[in-house]
C-alpha cells in the first residue's frame, strides 16, 4: 500500500493541497475511521482495505474542511461519483480539489464483519466504476472480487410487488422507527444544504416532530431531494440508527431516473441535471 | 349531484394563467361542476413543490388535482416542463410509497378549456368520493387525537 | 394586523347562490379579522367608498374582497386600497363568482365554499408583504413578425408615429398573400396597386429596419425589454452590393425544375430568383435546393453575370439580436391544403373532390394568380390542364371550413366575398361563361358587401345553388360536379371546364412552434390568443406582445389593416411613458441560507438568476450565491419550488403564504 | 439485599404472568429496545451488544405532546395532556443502560420536576441484568460503572447458567413487582453469583473521570477540539441513541385552523441549529465548539452541577458514528492530556 | 393573556401591553426586574423574552420584541383583543436591595432597553432609595430608538441623567441628541465609578466593547451587571439549550456579573 501513501505524501510535501482526507485503521483491523492529514508524515497511518465504508466527498462541502484550502480526498467510484455530482452542482470547483482514485475491491456492508460474498456491500456487486471515472491520480491494482447476492435489489423487488396497501403499511412501519437524528442527512455527501428544509420554521414543510406524520413527510422528501442526485453510496443507510432501509427509496429513484431519463447521477459533471433540465417529450401519461 | 357535506375534501394546485383563469370561463359559461375542490392559485405549475402536496394530504385532504398550461403553453415558456419532470419522480416515489395514486390527479387544462375543467373535477371528484376518506394518511394523523 | 372583509354580491350574481350576509358573518370570526361587510356591488363608487372608508375608521392594515374573479376587479380593489393608504398588495381577492356562484347550485354548499375561499385568502393576506411595483425600462422599438400587409400596416403606422421598427418576414419579400391577388372586393381596386406603394414606403422608411428572408429565433426578456434573436437566412446573394438588375436571373440555367411560390405553383420560376417583379427588396436569393451549383459544384453562371460581384455562394444564416420594447405579430395566414391528408390529423379533406389530380380543380387563390394581370395567364383566363378558356366554372364555398368532419369548425369569413369576386372578375372577362357557386349560406357583413354579392347574382348572373358538392369526376374532359340543390331539393350535377375551390384559412403550420418561441397562447387550430375576447382583442396575455391580422383568425383586408393599425397604438402606449410598473412578483435570495447549488439558476427560463459572491468583513471568499436580476424575474417560482432548503422565494406567493392557504383547509 | 434464584422456564412464565397483567414489557432484542406482546420475544443473553438505541425513548419519548391547544376567533383552550399510569417493565437491560434512570432523575427534577418524565419513570421498573459483553467502545468502568452494577436496578439478574439466574432484589419497587410471583422463585445462592460476578471480564479503566473534568477546566480554546469537530459530520446519531442525552426541543404543530399541540421532540447539541439564534448568531458556530459542549457537558458540566458524569460507558454513540468519532478514545486522550 | 395595548416602537419592533385574563392568576403572578417569560403564540411556537415593565406597576405587564423569526413575526400580526401564553417569570433577576443607597447607571443599545427599561422604571419608582442615576442609550439610528416616549419623559426628569445617541450615520436632520457609539459616549459621559453599579445590556458587540471601558472608568466588576440572551426554549433548566458551562441561562442567568462571566466559558 506504499501507493497512496507515496501519492498522497508527495501531495502534501510539494505544497500541492494543504491536506489530504483518507482512511485509518481504527480499533480492530476490520474498522477504519476517515482522518484527514494535515503533515506528510500523518499519511503514514493511512490504509486501503475493504473496511474504508465512509464516503470522503461528505467532506469535501463542510466548511471546516474547506476552511483547509485546496484538499485531495480518497475515492473510490462511488465517491467519486458524488465528487462529480457535487462539481455539477457547483459545490466544489475541480480546480480546488485533487482526487485520489483507488482501483476498488470492493467493501464490507458494515465494520466488524468478515469480507466475503456474503458481507459485501450491495452496491459493490454490480459496480461500473471500480476505477474512478473521476481522479487526478489512481493508486491500487483492481483484484476479483467475490460475487454475492443483491439483496437490496431483492427488497426492492419484493416491495414492488406489494400492492399499494402493504407498500404504505411496510413503509409506515419503517419510518415509525426514524428518530430525526439526521444521520442520513449529514452522513450524505449530497445534503450540503446551508439549512435543511425540515429546519425551515417559516414554514415547517416538514414537522421536526418523530411521530407517524413528522417521519412520513421527512422520508419522503428526503428521497425526493435526492432523486436523480442519489449516487448511491449508501452511507445513509449505514448512518441510520435505526436500521431503516433508506436505500430501499435512494436505489428504487435512481432506477425510476434510469428508467424514465437514462439518466445516471454523478457520472458526467457537465451533463445538465435531472432536476433542472427538461425534455419536450417527457412522459406525461400520468397527465390529463 | 351536490353533496352536502363537502366531503371529499379535494385541493387544488393550479396556475394563474391557463387552469385558473379555465375555471373562470367555467364560470363565465355558468357550467357546473361538483364543489368539493378548494383552488390554491399559483402564478406557474412551475412553481408547484411536491411539499405542497404532501401538506394537503397532512391537512386532511382526500384528493388533490394538480393543473396548469398544456406543454409548450406555459406563460413563463417552461415552468409546466420542469413542473411535469418533478411529477414523473414525485408520483412514482408517492406510488412506491404506496400512496394511493387516485388520489393525485395532474392534468393539463388551458384557458379556453372551461368544459375540460369542469370534466376534470368532476371526474376526479367523483373518483376520490367512491375512494372514500383517505384511511391510510388519517391514520398517521390520528397519532394527534387529544388525549387530555 | 387588522384585516377587513367586504364580500360583494355583484347584484344577483354572487348573490343569487352564495348567503353573503352569513360569509361576512363567518369571516368576522377568523383570526385578525376586525370588519367585516358584505355589499350589492363592491367594485361601484359607493362600493369601493365602504372599503376605503373601513380603512380609515378602523386603521385595518389588510383586506379581503370576496367578489368576482382577481382578473377582473384585483386592479380596482387593489387601487381603492392604495387610494385609502394601505399597501395595494396587502388586498387580497376570493373568488365568489366565477368559482363559486356561477358554478354551483345549492346555496349552503356554495356558501360553505365560499366561506372557505375567504379563509385562504385573510391567512394569505395576513402574511402579505408590502411590496412597491417595480419600475423598467422601456425600450422603444417594436418588432413586427411578419411583412403582409397586417405587419407593413403596423410597421409603417409605428414608425410614422417615430419610433424604431425591426419588420421581419420570412420570405425573400414582404407583400405577403395580398400581393398574389388581383383585384381586391367590394372596390375591385387593383390588389397590387394600392400595396406595391406601401412596401415600397416600408423600404425607404428611415424609422424601420427590413429584414427579410429572416426568422425569429429566440425572444428573451419580457415587456419594454426583449431581447430578440433573428435569423437572417443565407440569400447567397450580398444584399449591400446587388441592384436588383435581374441579369443572374436571366441567365440562370435552371428555368423549370422550380415551381413559382408566388404564383402558387403554376408556374415555374429560376434556381436564383425574386419571388415577384415588385418584390421589395429587390434581391434575388438562391434556391440551393434546386441549384446546380449546390448540388455538385459545376454552374455558377448567376456569378459570373454580375457585375456587382454580389453572388456570393459561401455565405451563411447570420443571427442578430434585437432590442426590443413591443411585438407585433401579424404572421398570417395559409390556406387549407387538400390534397393530402395531413399526417397525425384527424383532418379526412375533400379527396373526392380531386384537388391535386385534376389539374383544374384550384383553390382560391391559384384563381387569383389567373385573374391577375401580372399572373401567369396575364390576366386571361385560360385553365392550367391546356390552356383552354373555361366556360363553365364552379366555385365551391366552405371547403374545410364549418365542416368539423373533414375540416375546421369555424367560418373563414372572408370566401362568401372572394367568391362572389371570382365570379364577377370571370363573367367580366368571358361574357358568355357561366358561373356557379356552392354556397351553404352567404355571409356577407360588411360595408358594400351585400351589396356586392347581390351585385354578383343580379348583375352579373353568376348562378348560387345552395348546396353541398359531393364528388367531382372527370369525363370527356369535363368535370362533373355532382352536389344538391337543397332549396330546390333535387340532385345537381354540372359539367364544368374548371372548379375553383374556396379552401380554409388556416393557421400557418409553424405557428403554434413561433409562439412557444415567443411566449404567447395559441388554440387547437393554432391560431394565436388574444387576452380578452372582448376588450383586448389585439392584445396576447405575455406582457408586450400584440396580435395583427389573420394569425389571430380568418379575416379579410380591412379588419386586417385595421387591427394592425390597433396593434401599433398598443405599442405606442407602451411607448408613452419611460418607465413601465410591474408587479413586484419576483424571486428573492436569502444570502444566507442559499448553499449556491444553482439549480434555480437551471429552470430560470429568463435567465434571471446571476451568481453573486459573498465576502466575509475581511474581504475573505465565503460562497457563490444565487442572486435575481429583479429587471429580468417575470415570476413564476419554479426557482422557488427546485431550491431544495427554500433559500429563493417568490414574493407575492412565498412557501409562508401558501402554506398558510394549506393549512386554512382545515 | 434480598437473592433469590429463578430458572429460566419460571422467569418466562413470570414474564408471561406480567403481560397478562397488563404490564408493559421491554427487552433487548435485535431490533433495539421493544415493547414484546409475547414473552417468547425475550432473550436473556448477557453477551449480547448493546442495542443501537437506549430504552431512553420509554421514559423520555421522541416525541411528545406537552400541551394541546384548541383555538378560537381571540381566544385560546389548552388541554394538559397525561401522562398514562402503567407499569413497564424493562426487563433485562444492561448495567449501563439501568443507571441512566437515575442520572436523568437529576435534571428531570432540579428545580421545576419534569412530571411526564417523573411518571413514566416512577413506573418503570428495572431488572437489570449483568453483562458479559464487553467491545473496545465499552467504557463503563472508567466513569465508575461495571458490568456487576446492580446499581440503578429495582431487580438484577446474574445468570449461573443457561437455564438459571441468579434474582437480587435491589429495592423495594423490585419486591413489590415480584411479590405476587414468589413461587417462581427459589432460595438465592449469594455465593455463587459473587463468584460469577468476580469472573467477568471487566472493560479496562482508561481514564480518570476527575482529571478529565479539571482538563476541560482549563482547556475550553484548546486545539484539540479543532481535530475531532473537523471529522464530525455535526448529526446527532450520538446523542439520540445516547441513553442520557436529553436535550429537546418544544415546537408547535397545528392539527388543523383551530387545534393543534405543543411538541417536546430529542434535540441535539451536535446541530448547528441548536443555539442559532433568530438573528443569525450563533454562539456555537463550528463544529469543534459543538463537539466540546458534548464532551464538556458529559465531563464537566453535569459533574459541576449535579455530582453525577452524563455518561454510562456504553459506547452506543462511537459504535454507531458514522465517520467513528469515539468518545472512549477522545476521553482517553483528553486524559493523556491531562497527565501531561 | 391578553393583548390590551400594541404599540409599535419601529417598523420592525412592537410592544405588547398584556393583561392577565384571570383574575386569580393575575393577583398570584408577581416577578422582579430582570426576569423574562415564554411567550406563546399557539400553532406558532413560543419566544423568550423580559419582562419589559416594572415589578412596580402590575396593572399590565409589557414585553418587546423585535420581529425576526417565526413566533415573533406571528405575535407582531396580533391585534388588541387577541390571546397570548405566558410561561413565568423564569430566571433570576437584577439585585435591586444591594443597589439602594449606591449610584446607579444604566447603558442599553437597541433593543436591549427592554430588559434595562424595566429596572429602569423599578429604581425610579422608588427614587429616593438611590443616588445618582444615570441613563445611557443608543441604537442603531433615530428610527430604532425604542421608547421614544419614555426616552422623552426621562430626559425631561431632572433628577437623573438622561443620554440618548445613535451611530453615526444614523441621525436625522433634526437630531438633537448624541451621535456616537455607545461605548465612546459612556466613556465622553464618564458616570461616577465610586459607589456604583451598572447594568449594560444591548447587542453582544457593544457589551464586548463597553466592559473595557467601564473597568477603565474604575467600575469593579462585580458591579458591572448585564442580562445575557440566548436560545432558550423550555425555561425550565431542561432542554440544554441555553447551557453555558455548567449554568442554565434560564435558571442561572439572564442577570450575571462581569465577574461571574468572566469565569464562564466565552460562549454567547
Amino acid at each position: 500500500m506504499d501507493d497512496i501513501k507515496t501519492v498522497a505524501k508527495e501531495l502534501l510535501t510539494s505544497g500541492k493541497v494543504n491536506a489530504v482526507i483518507g482512511y485509518i485503521r481504527y480499533g480492530n483491523d476490520k474498522r477504519t475511521k476517515p482522518f484527514i492529514a494535515q503533515k506528510p508524515e500523518d499519511v503514514d497511518k493511512f490504509v486501503i482495505n475493504n473496511f474504508i465504508l465512509n464516503n470522503l466527498a461528505v467532506y469535501l462541502t463542510r466548511k471546516e474542511v474547506s476552511k483547509l484550502g485546496k484538499v485531495a480526498v480518497i475515492a473510490k467510484g462511488c465517491d467519486a461519483k458524488a465528487i462529480t455530482a457535487l462539481i455539477q452542482e457547483n459545490q466544489i470547483k475541480k480546480e480546488d480539489i485533487h482526487v485520489i482514485g483507488i482501483n476498488c475491491n470492493g467493501v464490507t456492508k458494515d465494520f466488524d464483519i468478515d469480507f466475503n460474498s456474503e458481507n459485501i456491500a450491495g452496491k459493490c456487486l454490480n459496480c461500473d466504476v471500480r476505477t474512478p471515472k473521476l481522479c487526478d491520480s489512481l493508486v491500487g491494482a483492481l483484484a476479483d472480487i467475490p460475487s454475492g447476492e443483491d439483496l437490496k435489489l431483492k427488497m426492492i423487488r419484493g416491495v414492488e410487488a406489494k400492492n399499494a396497501e402493504e407498500r404504505w403499511d411496510y413503509f409506515e412501519d419503517e419510518f415509525n422507527k426514524c428518530i430525526k437524528c439526521y444521520a442520513c442527512r449529514q452522513a450524505c455527501p449530497l445534503c450540503y444544504c446551508e439549512q435543511c428544509i425540515v429546519d425551515k420554521s417559516i414554514p415547517r414543510w416538514i414537522e421536526s416532530s418523530a411521530t407517524k406524520r413528522g417521519n412520513f413527510s421527512w422520508n419522503l422528501i428526503r428521497a425526493f431531494h435526492l432523486a436523480g442526485r442519489c449516487i448511491g453510496c449508501n452511507e445513509c443507510e449505514r448512518a441510520c440508527p435505526m436500521d431503516i432501509p433508506l436505500s430501499l427509496l435512494n436505489r428504487k429513484m435512481a432506477m425510476i431516473a434510469k428508467d424514465e431519463f437514462n439518466y445516471d447521477a454523478g457520472t458526467d459533471m457537465n451533463a445538465p441535471t435531472l432536476v433542472g433540465s427538461y425534455d419536450l417529450k417527457d412522459n406525461e401519461d400520468f397527465i390529463e | 349531484m351536490e353533496n352536502k357535506n363537502q366531503d371529499p375534501k379535494i385541493v387544488a394546485f393550479v396556475c394563474n394563467w391557463c387552469t385558473y383563469t379555465g375555471a373562470d370561463l367555467a364560470g363565465t359559461s355558468r357550467l357546473k361542476y361538483q364543489p368539493n375542490v378548494r383552488m390554491i392559485k399559483l402564478p406557474c405549475t412551475g412553481r408547484i413543490d411536491p411539499v405542497f402536496i404532501i401538506k394537503a394530504f397532512e391537512k386532511g385532504a382526500d384528493g388533490v388535482l394538480v393543473s396548469g398550461c398544456h406543454p409548450g403553453d406555459c406563460h413563463y415558456n417552461a415552468g409546466n416542463y420542469h413542473a411535469r419532470r418533478r411529477w414523473i419522480m414525485f408520483h412514482k416515489l408517492l406510488d412506491y410509497l404506496g400512496i394511493d395514486e387516485s388520489r393525485l390527479h395532474f392534468s393539463w387544462v388551458s384557458a379556453s378549456e372551461g368544459k375540460k375543467f369542469v370534466d376534470v373535477v368532476n371526474a376526479f371528484t367523483n373518483k376520490v368520493k367512491a375512494k372514500g376518506p383517505f384511511k391510510k394518511y388519517e391514520n398517521i394523523n390520528k397519532e394527534f387525537v387529544i388525549n387530555g | 394586523m387588522k384585516i377587513g372583509v367586504f364580500i360583494c354580491h355583484c347584484g344577483e350574481n354572487i348573490g343569487r347562490t352564495v348567503d353573503c350576509a352569513r360569509v361576512s358573518k363567518a369571516a368576522g370570526f377568523f383570526p385578525n379579522v376586525v370588519h367585516s361587510v358584505d355589499y350589492k356591488y363592491m367594485c361601484s363608487d359607493p362600493g369601493q367608498n365602504i372599503i376605503k372608508q373601513a380603512i380609515k375608521d378602523l386603521q385595518l392594515d389588510g383586506v379581503v374582497v370576496g367578489s368576482c374573479s382577481p382578473h377582473m376587479h384585483e386592479k380596482t380593489f387593489r387601487k381603492a386600497v392604495a387610494d385609502a393608504g394601505v399597501n395595494p398588495f396587502l388586498c387580497e381577492i376570493a373568488n365568489l363568482r366565477e368559482h363559486v356562484s356561477w358554478v354551483h347550485d345549492d346555496m349552503d354548499v356554495a356558501t360553505d365554499k365560499a366561506i372557505d375561499l375567504v379563509r385562504f385568502a385573510v391567512e394569505k393576506v395576513k402574511r402579505n408583504a408590502p411590496l412597491k411595483t417595480i419600475q423598467v425600462p422601456v425600450t422603444k422599438r417594436t418588432l413586427v413578425i411578419g411583412g403582409g400587409i397586417s405587419g407593413i400596416q403596423a410597421a409603417l403606422d409605428v414608425a410614422n408615429a417615430g419610433y424604431e421598427v425591426v419588420l421581419v418576414e420570412k420570405e425573400p419579400s414582404i407583400g405577403g398573400h395580398m400581393s398574389q391577388l388581383s383585384e381586391t372586393f367590394p372596390t375591385l381596386d387593383c390588389s397590387q396597386c394600392i400595396l406595391t406603394p406601401r412596401m415600397v414606403e416600408v423600404y425607404q422608411h428611415p424609422k424601420i429596419k427590413l429584414l427579410t428572408y429572416s426568422e425569429v429565433e429566440k425572444v428573451e426578456g419580457f415587456i419594454g425589454n426583449f431581447k430578440v434573436t433573428i435569423r437572417k437566412k443565407a440569400r447567397k446573394v450580398d444584399d449591400t452590393k446587388c441592384t436588383g438588375c435581374g441579369d443572374c436571373m436571366q441567365k440562370c440555367p435552371i428555368k423549370k425544375k422550380a415551381l413559382s411560390e408566388f404564383d402558387e405553383n403554376l408556374t415555374t420560376r429560376s434556381a436564383i430568383y425574386v419571388p415577384f417583379p415588385q418584390a421589395v427588396p429587390n434581391i434575388p436569393v438562391i434556391d440551393t435546393e434546386v441549384c446546380t451549383y449546390f448540388k455538385n459544384g459545376k454552374c455558377s453562371m448567376c456569378k459570373k453575370v454580375c457585375g456587382r460581384d454580389a453572388i456570393f455562394f459561401e455565405q451563411e444564416d447570420q443571427m442578430l439580436t434585437e432590442e426590443i420594447g413591443a411585438i407585433i405579430v401579424a404572421t398570417g395566414y395559409k390556406l387549407y391544403t387538400i390534397d393530402k391528408k395531413p399526417k397525425n390529423s384527424e383532418i379526412k379533406g375533400y379527396g373526392e373532390y380531386g384537388y391535386g389530380k385534376y389539374k383544374d380543380v384550384i383553390d382560391g387563390l391559384q384563381f387569383e394568380r389567373i385573374a391577375s394581370a401580372s399572373g401567369p395567364t396575364s390576366g386571361e383566363f385560360k385553365r392550367p390542364s391546356d390552356g383552354k378558356e373555361p366556360k363553365k366554372i364552379v366555385f365551391i364555398q366552405c371547403v374545410g371550413s364549418r365542416d368539423e368532419s373533414k375540416g375546421f369548425s369555424y367560418c373563414s369569413k372572408i370566401c362568401c366575398m372572394y367568391t362572389a369576386k371570382h365570379a364577377m372578375l370571370y363573367k367580366h372577362k368571358v361574357h358568355d361563361g357561366e358561373a356557379y357557386v356552392f354556397y351553404m349560406d352567404i355571409r356577407s357583413g360588411g360595408k358594400m358587401y351585400d351589396e356586392f354579392v347581390r351585385r354578383a347574382i343580379e348583375e352579373d348572373g353568376v348562378k348560387y345553388i345552395r348546396g353541398r358538392v359531393s364528388r367531382i369526376y372527370e369525363e370527356n374532359g369535363k368535370y362533373i360536379v355532382k352536389g344538391e340543390d337543397t332549396l330546390a331539393g333535387v340532385p345537381v350535377e354540372i359539367d364544368a371546364d374548371m372548379v375553383v375551390l374556396a379552401t380554409a384559412m388556416i393557421a400557418q403550420p409553424e405557428a403554434s412552434k413561433l409562439a412557444q418561441t415567443i411566449g404567447i397562447p395559441y388554440d387547437k387550430y393554432g391560431y394565436f390568443v388574444e387576452v380578452h375576447p372582448k376588450l383586448r382583442p389585439v392584445e396576447s396575455s405575455s406582457g408586450g406582445i400584440f396580435l395583427a391580422g389573420a394569425c389571430h383568425s380568418p379575416r379579410d383586408i380591412p379588419d386586417s389593416v385595421a387591427m394592425a393599425s390597433a396593434a401599433a397604438a398598443k405599442a405606442m402606449v407602451l411607448f408613452g411613458s419611460d418607465m413601465l410598473e410591474r408587479e413586484p412578483t419576483i424571486a428573492l435570495v436569502n444570502e444566507n441560507l442559499c448553499a449556491g447549488c444553482f439549480y434555480c439558476k437551471k429552470v430560470c427560463a429568463y435567465n434571471a438568476i446571476e451568481v453573486k459572491q459573498i465576502f466575509d468583513r475581511q474581504g475573505n471568499f465565503v460562497k457563490e450565491v444565487a442572486y435575481v436580476n429583479s429587471g429580468l424575474c417575470q415570476g413564476c417560482g419554479t426557482c422557488n419550488a427546485t431550491c431544495p432548503s427554500k433559500s429563493i422565494e417568490l414574493i407575492g406567493y412565498t412557501d409562508e403564504q401558501i402554506y398558510a392557504e394549506i393549512a386554512a383547509l382545515m | 439485599m434480598e437473592e433469590k434464584i429463578i430458572s429460566k422456564e419460571n422467569l418466562l412464565k413470570l414474564c408471561s404472568d406480567l403481560l397478562k397483567n397488563n404490564v408493559d414489557i421491554v427487552t433487548p432484542g435485535e431490533k433495539g429496545y421493544i415493547k414484546i406482546k409475547n414473552e417468547s420475544e425475550i432473550s436473556l443473553n448477557s453477551k449480547s451488544k448493546h442495542t443501537k438505541a437506549s430504552f431512553k425513548e420509554y421514559v423520555f419519548p421522541k416525541s411528545e405532546p406537552i400541551i394541546y391547544y384548541k383555538k378560537n376567533q381571540s381566544d385560546v383552550e389548552i388541554i394538559e395532556p397525561k401522562v398514562e399510569e402503567k407499569t413497564t417493565v424493562i426487563f433485562g437491560a444492561k448495567p449501563c443502560d439501568v443507571r441512566s434512570i437515575s442520572i436523568l432523575s437529576k435534571i428531570f427534577n432540579w428545580d421545576y420536576k419534569d412530571e411526564f418524565f417523573n411518571v413514566r419513570s416512577r413506573n418503570t421498573v428495572l431488572i437489570g441484568m449483568m453483562c458479559e459483553y464487553a467491545d473496545e467502545f465499552c467504557f463503563c468502568t472508567s466513569v465508575n460503572l461495571s458490568p456487576t452494577s446492580s446499581d440503578g436496578s429495582d431487580v438484577f439478574l446474574v445468570p449461573h447458567d443457561e437455564n438459571t439466574f441468579g434474582v437480587k432484589i435491589v429495592t423495594e419497587k423490585g419486591a413489590d413487582l415480584l411479590k405476587p410471583y414468589e413461587n417462581y422463585l427459589s432460595a438465592g445462592n449469594s455465593e455463587k453469583t459473587k463468584a460469577i460476578e468476580a469472573s467477568v471480564k471487566q472493560p479496562e479503566k482508561v481514564f480518570d473521570a476527575e482529571k478529565v473534568r479539571q482538563w476541560i477546566s482549563g482547556n475550553f480554546e484548546n486545539d484539540y477540539w479543532n481535530s475531532i469537530g473537523k471529522m464530525c459530520l455535526g448529526c446527532a446519531q450520538c446523542a439520540f441513541v445516547c441513553p442520557v442525552c436529553h436535550c429537546f426541543d418544544i415546537v408547535d404543530e397545528d392539527y388543523n385552523y383551530y387545534e393543534g399541540r405543543r411538541m417536546k421532540n430529542w434535540d441535539g447539541c451536535q446541530f448547528d441549529m441548536f443555539t442559532k439564534h433568530a438573528s443569525g448568531h450563533n454562539p456555537r458556530d463550528d463544529q469543534s465548539k459543538r463537539y466540546r459542549q458534548r464532551i464538556s457537558h458529559k465531563f464537566k458540566y453535569y459533574p459541576d452541577k449535579f455530582e453525577e458524569i452524563l455518561c454510562t460507558g456504553c459506547g452506543r454513540c462511537s459504535r454507531g458514528c458514522p465517520v467513528t468519532i469515539d468518545i472512549k478514545g477522545i476521553v482517553t486522550e483528553i486524559n493523556e492530556l491531562a497527565i501531561k | 393573556m391578553e393583548v390590551k395595548e400594541v404599540i409599535t416602537e419601529t417598523p420592525d419592533t412592537t410592544t405588547f401591553r398584556l393583561q392577565f385574563k384571570d383574575p386569580e392568576v393575575a393577583k398570584s403572578f408577581n416577578f422582579k426586574a430582570g426576569q423574562f417569560g415564554e411567550y406563546s403564540v399557539f400553532g406558532e411556537g413560543e419566544c423568550t423574552f423580559c419582562i419589559a415593565s416594572s415589578p412596580t406597576r402590575m396593572e399590565y405587564l409589557e414585553c418587546s420584541f423585535k420581529k425576526y423569526g417565526k413566533v415573533t413575526s406571528a405575535l407582531a400580526r396580533l391585534n388588541v383583543g387577541d390571546t397570548i401564553g405566558l410561561r413565568g417569570p423564569y430566571g433570576n433577576y437584577f439585585p435591586i436591595d444591594e443597589m439602594k443607597g449606591k449610584n446607579v447607571v444604566f447603558i442599553a443599545g437597541g433593543i436591549g432597553l427592554a430588559p434595562v427599561r424595566c429596572i429602569i422604571d423599578n429604581v425610579l419608582d422608588l427614587r429616593d432609595q438611590f443616588k445618582d442615576i444615570t441613563i445611557i442609550y443608543g441604537a442603531r439610528s433615530v428610527a430604532d430608538l425604542v421608547y421614544k416616549n419614555l426616552l422623552k419623559e426621562w430626559q425631561e426628569r431632572k433628577d437623573i441623567k438622561t443620554i440618548v445617541t445613535v451611530d453615526p450615520g444614523g441621525e436625522t436632520p433634526d437630531w438633537k441628541g448624541e451621535i456616537g457609539f455607545v461605548p465612546s459616549i459612556v466613556e465622553k459621559t464618564a458616570p461616577k465609578s465610586d459607589n456604583s453599579v451598572a447594568i449594560i445590556c444591548g447587542p453582544p458587540i457593544m457589551i464586548k466593547y463597553t466592559f473595557p471601558v467601564m473597568t477603565k472608568l474604575g467600575f469593579r466588576e462585580d458591579d458591572i451587571i448585564t442580562t445575557l440572551e440566548n436560545r432558550m426554549k423550555c425555561g425550565l433548566g431542561k432542554c440544554g439549550r441555553c447551557n453555558i458551562g455548567n449554568v442554565y441561562v434560564c435558571k442561572d442567568g439572564p442577570v450575571f456579573t462581569y465577574t461571574q462571566m468572566k469565569e464562564l466559558p466565552q460562549e454567547f
